[in-house]
């Protein structure tokens, strides 16, 4: 088994907001505890507002206040020796910055500089920590985007003269030009059509094993995790609920949202009636007490409104944080393929 | 409303300084309603005294108490300021909202008016007003042509909003629940544009007011009306600088400081409250 | 490059309906005038004894030619395009005969020169100052300085240029308070005569920077603390990329854009506060004809300080405009 | 059978630019369909971003007038300069629902206050009484009810409700036509079912037929009876939704199939695209060709 690059421990951060006066705490990251391997596409799953975004800002060393890392540890294990978030001096941060750890952002459109060349963009953000300049640093660039099926010309561009898909392809190939060993991928195809996303996705897949960089990707979107991902986490109102290897997290599911999320699929050939989840996601400001997903989960008992369950060992790999694990069912009978534990 | 204001209040120490300074002033000018004398004659108390228990802002060359001669002004100038903000509130409203909303056509031809309005020079235009109309020029008159060029800034602004709101789904919803473009534009848009009334109706205020002032101290309004700019033409055409009677220049100057820094910290506290991106950056501060 | 042209076209012609639209106002508010202005000008100018009948009658004529009084509306005002057009407004009053619209061209440059030099010293340096006070929020010495200059902003142009002079003209009088140049010292390109007039308009010049700067401070800080929150900002903070760059080419110069749209439409505002400022400091240069014509009763003088403040802010906003483009990738493409 | 909505080979064209740099963007070109009065149907319009199928939902709603061709409601065609009356009368028969649920509702309101306006201005009535019981009534449909509803602010409420309760606003005049535009798309994936399921259920349950607008093609073909496939401005290929997707016959239609993210195989991680596919697929953008009828009773573009 691979080495961990990073290891997160018992992390716990909240936004602490102070306006007009109303001091209001956000428990946005509530205790995770997790690990990315060399080399692994790990899909973390949320919806919006479950804390996965500030999850990832803490990871990729953005902590900026309101936001506070309260509790626990992000360590990094890069090749220029560890590293670890929530001690980090800025100029640590800028150490690793690029270099070792990147980050591709959601909304092309609005990533990059519109007054600026791409070229520009691309000195800005590479030049230093690949420690090249004028035609070696040009020609590198050069090669890195044929790479990616991108023409020289556009680093003559301006960003509002390409395309969509063309746009992300240079958000990619900027996070990837100085061969980084940890990449954040934040929800990179939402804005994109079915085709381009399919193309940009299968980029993000090749250059990743190409360079062999351990990816986390961020995403709403289940049916991009079983496709990208080799692990998938889910997080539900600032906590990890379930991880696995993704046959396993699709086909058996061992909580209920996750059940949920795999069985609201509707796929294509198949008409069956699929269930929807009622209720709301929590407020983060003032979670339920016990298991967050009580409210909403059709197996709660009592014991899931009173104690929190823990992330308990439910397989190779596999974890999961509910009282009934035993009992989850894959929601809709989807015809799993031999070879995964049931 | 209330609690916005009682946030500002309690929370902006810029709102606050504002409000207290505008208060002042506001009672001040108001105080000119029980005044004992009328401010428009001269020649009623000893020339040139200076401030004392009697009178507390001194009197002038003119015989005129300062103190009931600058609650007149003052109150005559405030009145004036509010004149023309409401009046050019009117037009930018109705300009921007429609503008923004109707969209085609409509928008091309009010903004190109508009255009046109933000670039012509108001100062000449106003001097040449006076020029022409020479003791015609009361103080209603000039508000209504202060008015008439002091709405396309703010226009834009609110046409701005506008149009983001045109295209926001809510908008949608309301035509479809049967909802009139007058309804709409009221009862939908105007609460959002509402904030950027306020903060430019001050602004707006200082502009007309600072405008006055100007053509008061060259005597290019009506010099006998009492107002923050005549109560300087008439200092400055004695020389009160030069012959030592100080206080005739001083304290209207103080007064007026006191009240265009009001409304502007009204202005921008205001702005700062409504601007909801500044707001979420000083939750981080 | 079409986008470009295209852009050029539809600027000049919100120019030419400007000074159009501002002359054809000028018209109209003399026109509508209960004071005939003929009659007006011809008796002031007969009370005057020291000219001949000659020159009472060609006034006459001149002003009858452009005003036209009796007849029909179209009539005058076509006839007072042509005038216009042809850069005759008659004789000036005051300077009996020069023609007004040489005083005006005199006292061009003065106004120009000033209106220029204190607008783009009032935009560069409120500009800079503002947005680094946006993007460092807890720097104390931007916050005094941002405290300083919007707490003189509201203040109207005359009082600010009035405690000036009081400060230098009776406190402290360490620089001319009055005219252009010293009376000592002959006009010409001679070294004395240039120091003399940069020495006379730096008085001026402080006051109308000092009154400007806030406007642009206030407008920056504003965009800037916007700007920082946009994806691309936050996107070069992550990769580390550095400070400088971001502050300079990712934060200030895409808020650069709305301020410079910002000029073009602030320069009729400074144009007329330059105007009060000359005439507190006694400047030569249109704000004071203005007012000496008014005062003399100068018909022609202050129709042509109007024609001419129009065309010339007209124009200058025309030039500012065109420099959108160059600063915005996006209009060059559209 | 008498239709319901008659869309007649309508186009629509944009001018960019004005008077110089003059572009025409066709948006919409000669689309034709139809709706039947007494087949309640959900009919699906899916294309990607820049498609037309948004131009062609606006015109259905009669806030763009086509270029080209007509559109009969009920035999009545719609316009966008329809007097005011007339526009009432044709909004209580198509009513709406958007994409983003947030922004359904004025924040600053409360969202009883839409559907009190639509109550009032389509049921002709001033009667609380009458007022309150056709709202609630509407809200039930949805499975909410008015007590939940009232008094509250859009921010007090999850995307999944403020959406019921904006189906439910345009269920009040009972139109028999529904215009979903992307109604899914913002919405969290645990509840995005619970809508689609609803739409479901009102075409079943309250026979209101549905267009479905939407770049999904699971979930259209979980949903709907027809579809029609759109490319930049065209429709490909038309006819039963399991049909057409189950075996798409024209090269875009084929691409956009094979680009669905399959969940089938979850962690092989199969996302190549076959090239040909694509060239193909491009290489058909603006030809004009024609929609041919095939024996299965779908209709597909061929060209040449």
């Amino acid at each position: 088994m691979a080495e961990d690059i990073v290891k997160v421990e018992g992390l716990k951060a909240y936004y602490q907001m102070n306006y007009f006066g109303v001091s209001r705490e956000v428990r946005a990251v509530d205790g995770i505890t997790m690990t990315v391997r060399k080399g692994e596409v790990y899909g973390i799953a949320g919806e919006s507002s479950s804390g996965k975004t500030s999850f990832i800002k803490v990871l990729a060393a953005a902590i900026r206040p309101p936001l506070r890392v309260v509790e626990g540890s992000v360590k990094f294990d890069f090749k220029n020796g560890p590293f670890e978030v929530a001690t980090a001096t800025p100029r640590e941060i800028e150490a690793v910055r690029w270099k070792h750890l990147s980050y591709i952002m959601q909304g092309s459109m609005s990533v990059l500089n519109p007054v600026r060349r791409i070229g520009r963009t691309f000195h800005d953000f590479a030049s230093r920590p690949m420690g090249l300049t004028g035609k070696a640093f040009e020609d590198r660039v050069i090669a890195h985007l044929a790479r990616l099926k991108l023409p020289p010309e556009v680093l003559k561009a301006y960003p509002h003269e390409l395309s969509g898909g063309m746009r992300q392809r240079v958000t990619i190939g900027l996070a990837t030009v100085c061969h980084p060993e940890f990449i954040i991928a934040d929800e990179p195809t939402t804005a994109l059509d079915v085709v381009v996303q399919k193309e940009v996705l299968s980029l993000i897949r090749d250059i990743q094993k190409e360079m062999n960089a351990a990816v986390v990707f961020v995403t709403h979107d289940m049916s991009v995790h079983a496709n990208v991902a080799d692990r998938v986490g889910i997080i539900y109102a600032g906590r990890l609920v379930e991880e696995g290897p993704t046959r396993d997290m699709f086909f058996a599911p061992k909580h209920p949202y996750t059940a949920h999320l795999v069985a609201s699929l509707p796929r294509i050939g198949d008409t069956k009636q699929r269930p929807a989840l009622e209720g709301r996601p929590p407020n983060l400001a003032d979670p339920p007490q016990g298991c967050r997903f009580h409210p909403r989960c059709p197996l709660a008992v009592d014991k899931c409104r009173q104690e929190a369950p823990p992330l308990e060992q439910v397989g190779p790999d596999h974890r999961t944080a509910c009282w009934r694990w035993q009992d989850v069912k894959p929601l809709v009978g989807a015809s799993a393929p031999s070879g995964v534990m049931a | 409303m209330f609690a916005v204001f009682r946030d500002l209040i309690r929370y902006n120490a810029e709102f606050t300084i504002g409000l207290i300074l505008v208060g002042i002033m506001v009672v001040f000018a108001s105080l000119s309603f029980f005044a004992p004398m009328d401010p428009s004659l001269i020649y009623m108390t000893i020339p040139d005294q200076p401030p004392s228990a009697q009178y507390w802002f001194g009197t002038n060359s003119r015989g005129q108490d300062l103190f009931w001669q600058l609650s007149a002004a003052f109150k005559n100038s405030l009145i004036f300021g509010i004149t023309v903000a409401v009046l050019s509130r009117i037009i930018s409203i109705t300009v921007g909202l429609a503008a923004g909303y109707l969209g085609g056509w409509v928008d091309r031809v009010l903004m190109f008016i508009n255009d046109i309005f933000v670039s012509v020079p108001i100062f000449p235009i106003l001097v040449l007003f006076y020029f022409v109309l020479r003791n015609n020029m009361d103080s209603f008159t000039m508000a209504l042509i202060l008015a008439c060029f002091g709405w396309p800034f703010d226009a834009r602004l609110i046409r701005s909003v506008a149009l983001g709101l045109k295209h926001r789904e809510f908008t949608r919803h309301a035509v479809f629940a049967g909802m009139s473009t007058r309804k709409v534009l009221l009862e939908e848009h105007l609460p959002y544009v509402m904030p950027i009334v306020f903060s430019t109706f001050m602004n707006n205020m200082l502009w007309s007011i600072g405008m006055e002032v100007t053509l008061a101290v060259l005597g290019f309004t009506n010099i006998n009306n009492p107002t923050i700019g005549t109560v300087l033409y008439w200092a400055n055409s004695h020389s009160a600088m030069v012959v030592g009677v100080w206080w005739w220049i001083v304290i209207p100057v103080i007064l007026i400081v006191m009240t265009f820094l009001g409304l502007f910290l009204l202005a921008v506290s205001m702005n700062e409250y409504i601007d909801p991106r500044s707001r979420l950056r000083r939750m981080g501060a | 490059m079409q986008g470009y042209l295209y852009f050029v076209a539809k600027r000049a012609l919100l120019m030419f309906a400007v000074i159009f639209f501002g002359v054809s106002a000028m018209f109209l508010v003399t026109y509508l005038s209960p004071i005939d202005p003929v009659e007006q000008v011809l008796g002031r100018l007969s009370a005057r004894s020291n000219l001949s009948p000659e020159a009472i009658a060609a006034t006459r004529e001149a002003l009858t030619a452009m005003f036209g009084t009796g007849q029909p509306m179209l009539t005058q005002y076509f006839n007072f395009w042509t005038r216009l057009l042809q850069g005759d407004l008659g004789a000036s009053l005051m300077a009996f005969p020069t023609p007004a619209m040489e005083l005006v061209m005199r006292g061009m440059p003065w106004t120009l020169g000033l209106l220029l030099s204190s607008t783009i010293f009032t935009f560069i340096i409120g500009n800079l100052m503002g947005g680094l006070a946006g993007y460092f929020q807890n720097n104390r010495f931007f916050k005094a300085f941002g405290i300083v200059t919007m707490g003189l902003q509201p203040i109207p142009y005359y009082i600010v240029a009035f405690i000036i002079l009081i400060i230098f003209g009776f406190l402290w009088p360490v620089l001319p308070i009055s005219g252009g140049f010293s009376m000592d010292v002959r006009p010409g390109w001679s070294w004395t005569f240039v120091f003399s007039v940069l020495q006379h308009s730096l008085l001026p010049a402080f006051s109308l920077v000092l009154v400007g700067l806030g406007g642009w401070f206030i407008g920056m800080r504003a965009l800037v603390s916007n700007i920082v929150t946009e994806d691309y900002v936050t996107y070069a903070e992550l990769a580390g990329v550095k400070r400088d760059t971001i502050v300079g080419s990712y934060v200030m110069r895409n808020a650069l854009v709305p301020q410079v749209t910002a000029l073009a439409m602030t320069i009729g505002g400074v144009f007329s506060g330059t105007i009060i400022t000359e005439q507190v400091f006694n400047y030569p240069g249109m704000g004071s004809l203005l007012v000496d014509a008014v005062n003399a009763g100068d018909y022609s003088t202050v129709l042509a300080v109007c024609t001419v403040s129009i065309t010339a802010v007209a124009f200058a906003i025309f030039v500012v405009d065109l420099l959108h483009p160059l600063l915005d990738p996006r209009v060059r493409a559209e | 059978m008498t239709t319901l909505l008659d869309v007649r080979d309508v186009s629509k064209h944009f001018t960019m630019g004005g008077i110089f740099g003059r572009k025409t963007v066709n948006a919409v070109m000669d689309a034709r369909f139809s709706l039947s009065a007494e087949n309640p149907e959900i009919f699906t319009i899916i294309g990607e971003s820049g498609s037309g199928k948004t131009t062609l939902a606006r015109m259905i709603l009669g806030l763009e007038d086509p270029s080209e061709g007509e559109i009969l409601f009920r035999g009545k065609k719609v316009t966008r300069h329809a007097g005011r009356a007339e526009k009432l009368a044709f909004m209580s028969q198509v009513q709406p629902v958007f994409q983003n649920p947030f922004e359904a509702f004025n924040p600053l309101k409360k969202i009883e206050r839409y559907l009190e306006s639509t109550a009032r201005r389509f049921l002709q009535t001033r009667d609380t009484a009458v007022i309150d019981r056709a709202m609630d009534e509407a809200l039930q449909k949805v499975g909410l009810s008015l007590k939940e509803v009232r008094g509250r602010f859009p921010h007090e409420m999850s995307g999944g409700q403020l959406q019921r309760c904006a189906i439910a606003r345009a269920l009040i005049p009972n139109p028999p036509l529904l215009i979903a535009d992307e109604p899914v798309s913002m919405v969290d994936a645990s509840l995005r079912m619970s809508i689609v399921n609803l739409l479901k259920s009102l075409r079943d349950d309250l026979k209101v037929s549905v267009i479905y607008i939407t770049h999904d093609l699971a979930t259209a073909y979980y949903i709907s009876n027809r579809l029609i496939i759109m490319q930049r401005g065209r429709i490909v290929e038309m006819g039963d939704a399991r049909t057409v997707l189950d075996s798409p016959q024209h090269p875009y239609s084929k691409l956009l199939k094979a680009s669905v993210l399959s969940t089938d195989d979850a962690g092989d991680g199969k996302l190549e695209t076959d090239p040909g596919m694509v060239t193909a697929a491009n290489g058909l953008v603006g030809q004009a060709g024609k929609l041919v009828a095939r024996p299965d009773g779908r209709e597909v573009r061929v060209y040449g």
